[in-house]
């Protein structure tokens, strides 16, 4: 519906805000799974999207060390594309000192982790991060590359 | 719900298939690895793992999995997947971990590749 | 995991800003399962408080009539019960000159409507709404009314 | 997805089921009221409505749902509804629906209502 023209004004925005508690970034994924079916994504592409919010997520989880204990999350729903926006004011990190992981490496090396980042970029179509010690905003954006079918205004069977 | 991980298991004199039910976070990593740790400490090498179930994974989750994979490596051991969403079959490739162990189709097809 | 004692402080609170667009009711009550799954409710509690949350959501893109065109919906997760807070700056109403709705008179009479509210207070174990001309607040609890059964830890087994 | 609603439905030659699936808001309670109409203009007056696939309903698709029982009494005709989900039974009782038009487990026992 949301794609049809002269249907509604764009951008919307949901905003989402979560306490860093165990799990609950799994009720972030069901608000981002709506978003992006109320934009007709397809079920792998709301899986990716999924995905790669948990990442952001549980690195806000893990490493942010908010005081305040919160991790917002915007989702800004366009045309063409859908931007997901994860925030949180804890220490932040210095973005250009993170390793690209190699699985080869992590074979004998007691530490296997390190992959979040990694997989974001990969999941998602394009993905800035800015960190400073005032906090960590990851901004990833899903594209929504659909068929001519589609675009005509044909229903989209997608399995569930 | 969300809250909500199980892990179970098949046992075959030669291999097992490992079920799993729910988000693999690192919990649901952890119960996973117990489970594969003991059937190979019963010298079952062979591991079959049926991710059917588990539609979400975070990769806490999978740098687990990793550890399993290396236990096995250590054994001459192998693991195959399956029943992975097209999302999940993706972040393992993008990852490199398929290199190391196979993806399948179908329950049968892994077994088959053990 | 959030009912055990000791595993997370209370109260968590989760915060949803929607846009007044119409179906995205939807995506917020895809949160609220998450939220009251998170909480172990079971089936029919979940339910509940999501079509309670719909009504208090298509009353306020219906009628608030305002100019920000935003939803405030908080979802505030105790021990025992959930509250949910639903607030718009919309044009508000006077709550006492609602009149409770009646099967009977709604045949023979063109006008069906008007069951949003009372629906919202049949569903929900306690609700308040307060409304002035800068916009109205509904506040709904569900009690998590546990069986002994659960309370010992059990899993409850719920049909999806 | 959250923007699909259909409706299908099976004639026979006394009455009709009507088959809805996803949320029945306004545009779904209008979807389900034309092909009750349609039906009540080909003379058929017994309707039963599974809402098997329905397990959202917001109060202005209900809204709609008292026209068509209010039409259906104007020809002496019947609805029932059955694949209701316990939340929406409840709301159709709270409301008073039921005593206008009968709630019934399976769609056997609904046809057998009519
Ligand atoms: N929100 C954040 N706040 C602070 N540091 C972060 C944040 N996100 C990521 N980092 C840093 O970046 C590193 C790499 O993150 P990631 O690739 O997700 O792997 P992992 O979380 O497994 O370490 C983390 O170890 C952490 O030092
Ligand atoms: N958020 C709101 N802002 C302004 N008016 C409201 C709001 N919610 C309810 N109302 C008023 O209360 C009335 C009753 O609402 P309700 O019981 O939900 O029935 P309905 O929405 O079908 O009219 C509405 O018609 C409207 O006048």
């Amino acid at each position: 519906m949301i794609n049809r023209p002269g249907t509604a004004e764009f951008p919307h925005e949901i905003s989402l805000t979560i306490p860093i508690v165990p799990n609950i970034e799994v009720a972030a994924t069901q608000t981002a799974e709506a978003v992006a079916g109320f934009m007709e994504f397809d079920r792998e592409q709301i899986d990716e999207v999924k995905h790669a919010l948990i990442e952001a997520c549980i690195n806000a989880f893990e490493h942010s060390n908010s005081n305040e204990n919160k991790v917002y999350i915007r989702f800004i729903m366009k045309h063409e594309d859908l931007t997901v926006i994860i925030q949180d004011f804890g220490q932040g990190f210095d973005v250009e000192s993170v390793e690209k992981p190699n699985i080869e490496s992590k074979f004998g090396n007691s530490y296997k982790r390190g992959w979040g980042l990694m997989l974001i970029e990969s999941l998602m179509d394009s993905v800035t991060i800015t960190s400073s010690p005032a906090g960590t905003v990851i901004t990833m954006t899903k594209l929504r590359v659909r068929s001519s079918k589609n675009e005509n205004g044909a229903k989209e069977v997608s399995s569930d | 719900m969300i809250n909500q991980f199980a892990v179970t298991m098949r046992k075959e004199s030669e291999y097992a298939v490992i079920y799993t039910d729910g988000y693999i976070n690192n919990l649901g990593g952890e119960k996973i690895a117990e489970v594969a740790n003991t059937l190979i400490g019963d010298g079952i090498y062979k591991l079959v793992l049926n991710l059917e179930k588990s539609t979400v994974v975070n990769s806490i989750g999978i740098s687990i999995l990793i550890e399993i994979i290396e236990k096995l490596q250590e054994t001459n051991g192998k693991l195959v997947f399956c029943g992975l969403t097209k999302t999940i079959a993706k972040t393992f490739t993008i990852m490199g971990l398929t290199q190391f162990a196979a993806i399948s189709d179908t329950e049968e097809l892994a077994i088959q590749g053990l």
